[in-house]
């Protein structure tokens, strides 16, 4: 059972296409890790993926309730404590596993202190381990270790596995190395949207800005 | 659903949460009114309907943006509309916080305010029920207002120019029968059509609201 | 020319500010008009 | 063919400048020919020669609506059927609309001033009028205010529906409002049918003009947003890296 | 300092700035106290004094979340924190931003709102004159109290809430003088007053301002 | 000359010491890089020398108007374009060479994109860009690669030697590593802040609460 699969996709920000003629499949067990240079479409196209934004062109056949995406922003409510936020999400999610989360991810120490007083790493972790708790079989991640140490960098490589084991998959975009070794790497470049007359990019939409 | 409606009103109440200031500024809009107007009891009581009707849109108003915005900035909202719940399930949980903080603080203190305004002894049954009657509709017009300005960059006097002339028939309709109360006339009609109108928005904002804030997350 | 009698002054302001704002959305439009034409013209001669 | 085609920007722009200048034409002629027939009318007995605001008011009220209802059924199409020169249309159409209602409200204020003694009364149809100020304002703003055109144009769509239903309600509201208390001002002066002939057929020729001068400015502001549209479209390609 | 009120203007003037939201949301509350109050004339001519001046306040408050929140949300506050500028002239430089994108245009448009008001016609001069004085205080007023609510989550309540009080001085003076005007008494003892209230705030209260922002910014 | 000079240093973060003895100096051309696991302080230590907030303890001596603090906030204003966020940088600070600073991180073709329509990177590069036309010697920067590219990286680090050339100084705190090969290393760890009686920070302050 393929857990996301895209033919053709094309994606678009600010009215033009960046990435197009994109195929790919996911199997469960699979990660998937997206590279190219900044500004090329990878945060277009996992915002696409997780149905944030329709795609210009092509298909994406999943389970719409099988992705859970992790963008820059970590959608974490400083007012409220690490475990606040963490339960809030499982219960929106319908999943479980809050403790197990916060072990994960080394925050137990953390659990009662509120958002707003984590240093950015601490953030991201929190911001990470509520992948944990939506239970869902397909994480989106954007760019996931920013701020984060080698020793936090170790955490997410382990959570990562741990959910592929389990029949998840996962996306990742990243500029840097992660040390996941067996994870499919996906080189954008190619893919970056065609030049039509003159410019560099494709009009999506409005007749394509009248042919 | 539930949870979000949970997390909405700790929120409000922690530290930041704005709970308990539209109350101040309702407060603060009864007391500056006066020091506008001058002191005449006569004047005051002759405008109290009016005064405390707008007084509480012009609070409830300024409570709005945080319906979505907060969520908006810290990459909530992109998690929320990717989650498994309706987005019109979560307008109405929003403006349903929105209400309990903003909406049914300002009905149960409102009597305090009318005495500020010399409001006259029939007034305040018709005040508290034509307040409990249209602040729904005021909070669940804000949050349709800040799902159409969310996007924007500190939208919060685009958010007022949109939803005030949509508060217009709510207020006449509550000023109106709190001044018939208070001069001792009829006051169920307008009550009447308050309450059509609270009911029939109650029913289809909503709608409206949740494709504002999907076509806003795009 | 036409004796308004004691409106004069009326009927003048009312001509002349619905005149004067008629005037101000026709330029505005034709103005906007011509510089987006032109722009696109530019635009489109570059290539 | 189907009337959707015209939707195609670039088939709509062929067909409106092919008409264009008929329109503008038109619009020169009656808008002149009916302000000036208007102006030279006679006095009325009752009014004085402050009837002669007449021909600026009346016609400029009419296009006020009409802009707001060619508003909304543009925006209707767009949300159903996605043609983008709808939208752009609909934009097109706000400024047009409000400087009409704005037309209406001064020449009425300026009016009011001798006839009522008043500048500005709470009468129902001026209130209401006023409202839909508010909305026009509203509406423009919004649109300014996103910087995406096609959400811009779903977010204003659905204001203007919603906004619609308010506007009408609030009409409603604001007649029971000012019926209530106060024995409304009303001056409709003189009603259509008791207008004699002097003064109904340059109102009309005037009303004729002030309708082809709102359909032509609202083409020609439709065809600058469609050419900004490609513009930006041209833009933007070139400075995707 | 020039670079700064620059950057501002053109911030505001941009898509999203809000210029021109504020004179919106004034022309609302001129409405809006109608519909609330009833529409006899003469009740709208005894009030419009301090209604005019109550609607001018709430106008310019709205606005002034985005004196420094925005730059904060940003981080270009610390930047300019760290930068050779004294923190005062960057108070004073937003405060003069905030009065040219909010006051004068309320100063400008004052008249016409009156006409809605029925003001009488002996205080139109009043209302530009007293608004022209009194405006600039309540920028920088507001500028003091948006710089020690900046760091406070989302402080936009608790910013009117801090601020009012600090405006009723302003607002007495103000209308006071407007009424007077408008009865055809004598205005100048209350515009002497409220230009001497202006002269203070602008001397002083930059200073608070400048270090209440040095706090929030630790 | 010293560009900066720190001395018995100890820094505090809502309310609590997190890093305590510190002593270091910063010469002309050199860079000095702060590493240490998330939340030990290297935010905090940066936002004290960059003057943002008082020291704990000890002294910093450095020239008041000779750091530039770039943090994880790029203070971008959305609405403005590329040039006119850099501009306005330059007046504010007195220094120039926008041309340059643009050319530099690779931002020319961007110039007259408004703010909002950059990526991640995009931005993150014009934010180090705004560190050029401040004519500050020492640069402060905290994780300044957090989302760019490799060859982004590879610009920001040609721009910090061109920096270090000229004179200037630089301290980043990162945690990945930049191939600036002649910068001293600094690890924070063993400063931490030593736990008192029962909890793992020293307050700071009223009367280091109660002793
Ligand atoms: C600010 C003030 C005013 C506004 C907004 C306003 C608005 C309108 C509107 C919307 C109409 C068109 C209604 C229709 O044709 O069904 C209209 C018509 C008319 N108005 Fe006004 N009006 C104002 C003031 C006045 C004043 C002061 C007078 C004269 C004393 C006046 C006299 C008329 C007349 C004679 C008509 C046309 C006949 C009719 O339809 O009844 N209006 N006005
Ligand atoms: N509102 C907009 N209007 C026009 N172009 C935009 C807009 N927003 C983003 N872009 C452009 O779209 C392209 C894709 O952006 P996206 O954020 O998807 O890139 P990315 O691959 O995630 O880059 P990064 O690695 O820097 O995060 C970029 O070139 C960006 O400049
Ligand atoms: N408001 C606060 N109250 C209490 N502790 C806080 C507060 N803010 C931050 N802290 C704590 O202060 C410590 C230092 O934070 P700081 O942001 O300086 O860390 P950092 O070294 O920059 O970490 P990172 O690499 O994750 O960015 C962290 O342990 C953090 O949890
Ligand atoms: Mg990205
Ligand atoms: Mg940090």
């Amino acid at each position: 059972m393929t857990l996301l699969s895209v033919s053709g996709l094309a994606v678009a920000r600010g009215g033009l296409r960046t990435l197009e003629n994109l195929n790919f499949t996911l199997e469960p067990g699979q990660a998937l890790i997206l590279r190219g240079p900044n500004g090329l479409g990878k945060t277009t196209l996992l915002r696409t993926l997780a149905g944030l934004q329709p795609a210009v062109d092509g298909q994406i056949a999943a389970d719409p309730d099988s992705t859970a995406y992790a963008a820059h922003a970590d959608g974490l409510k400083s007012a409220l404590t690490v475990t606040e936020n963490l339960r809030f999400w499982a219960e929106v999610f319908g999943g479980d596993g809050i403790d197990q989360a916060l072990s994960l991810m080394n925050l137990t120490e953390l659990a009662a202190r509120p958002a707003h007083a984590l240093s950015a790493g601490q953030k991201r972790r929190l911001g990470l381990a509520r992948l944990m708790v939506t239970g869902r079989a397909v994480w989106l991640m954007d760019e996931p270790t920013v701020s984060l140490d080698a020793a936090s960098v170790g955490l997410f490589v382990q959570m990562v596995r741990g959910h592929l084991a389990a029949g998840g998959g996962a996306v990742i975009a990243t500029h840097i190395d992660l040390g996941l070794a067996e994870a499919r790497v996906l080189d954008l470049t190619p893919f970056k949207a065609a030049a039509t007359r003159s410019g560099t990019g494709r009009a999506a939409g409005f007749n394509e800005a009248f042919g | 659903m539930k949870a979000l409606l949970i997390r909405d009103l700790r929120l409000a109440t922690r530290a930041g949460g704005g709970f308990g200031l539209a109350l101040a500024f309702f407060l603060i809009v009864c007391t500056l009114v006066p020091f506008g107007v001058g002191p005449q009891g006569g004047t005051l009581a002759l405008i109290a309907p009016g005064i405390l009707w707008v007084g509480a849109l012009l609070s409830c108003l300024l409570s709005l943006d945080r319906i979505f915005a907060l969520d908006h900035e810290d990459g909530s909202l992109d998690l929320l509309a990717t989650a498994p719940l309706p987005l019109e399930g979560v307008v109405a949980s929003k403006a349903l916080a929105h209400w309990l903080t903003t909406g049914l603080p300002l009905v149960l203190a409102a009597p305090v305010f009318g005495i500020l305004l010399h409001l006259p002894g029939p007034g305040y049954v018709w005040l508290v029920l034509s307040l409990a009657l249209g602040t729904p509709a005021l909070s669940v017009l804000g949050a349709f207002g800040a799902a159409v300005t969310v996007g924007l960059r500190r939208g919060g006097l685009l958010l007022s120019l949109l939803v005030l002339p949509l508060y217009i028939p709510t207020l006449i309709f509550g000023a109106e029968a709190v001044r018939r109360g208070a001069a001792g006339l009829d006051p169920w009609t307008p009550l009447v059509f308050l309450a059509a109108i609270t009911l029939a928005v109650l029913a289809l904002v909503p709608f409206a609201a949740a494709s504002a804030l999907r076509v806003n997350l795009r | 020319m036409i004796d308004l009698g004691k409106y004069t002054v009326t009927v003048l302001s009312a001509y002349g500010a619905g005149i004067l704002l008629l005037a101000g959305i026709i330029l505005q439009t034709i103005a906007a008009n011509a510089r987006a034409r032109r722009a696109l013209e530019e635009q489109e001669k570059r290539g | 063919m189907s009337i959707w085609e015209y939707a195609n920007p670039v088939k709509f722009m062929r067909a409106s400048g092919a008409v264009l200048p008929w329109v503008v034409g038109g619009a020169a002629i009656c808008t002149l020919g009916g302000l000036i027939w208007g102006f030279l009318t006679p006095d009325d007995f009752k009014q004085g020669s402050t009837v002669k605001i007449l021909f600026l008011h009346v016609p400029a009220a009419l296009m006020a609506i009409n802009c707001w209802m060619m508003m909304l059924v543009a925006s209707l199409i767009w949300i159903v059927r996605r043609h983008h020169v709808s939208a752009l249309a609909a934009k097109a159409a706000a400024p047009v609309g409000a400087v009409m209602t704005l037309i209406a409200l001064i020449t009425g204020a300026v009016w009011g001033q001798p006839m009522w003694g008043t500048w500005w009364e709470w009468d129902p149809r001026l209130t209401s009028f006023l409202i839909l100020f508010l909305f026009y304002l509203g509406y423009i703003a919004l649109w300014e205010a996103v910087e995406d055109p096609d959400s811009a144009a779903d977010l204003t769509g659905v204001l203007c529906l919603v906004g619609s239903v308010f506007a009408l309600l609030s009409r409603y509201a604001v007649l029971f409002w000012n019926q209530g208390l106060h024995q409304g001002a009303s001056l409709s002066v003189a009603s259509g049918e008791r207008m004699s002939a002097t003064y109904r057929y340059p109102l009309y020729l005037a009303m004729l003009g002030f309708f082809l001068l709102t359909v032509a400015l609202i083409l020609i502001r439709t065809r600058t947003e469609i050419r900004r549209r490609r513009l930006a479209a041209l833009l933007a390609r070139e400075n995707r890296a």
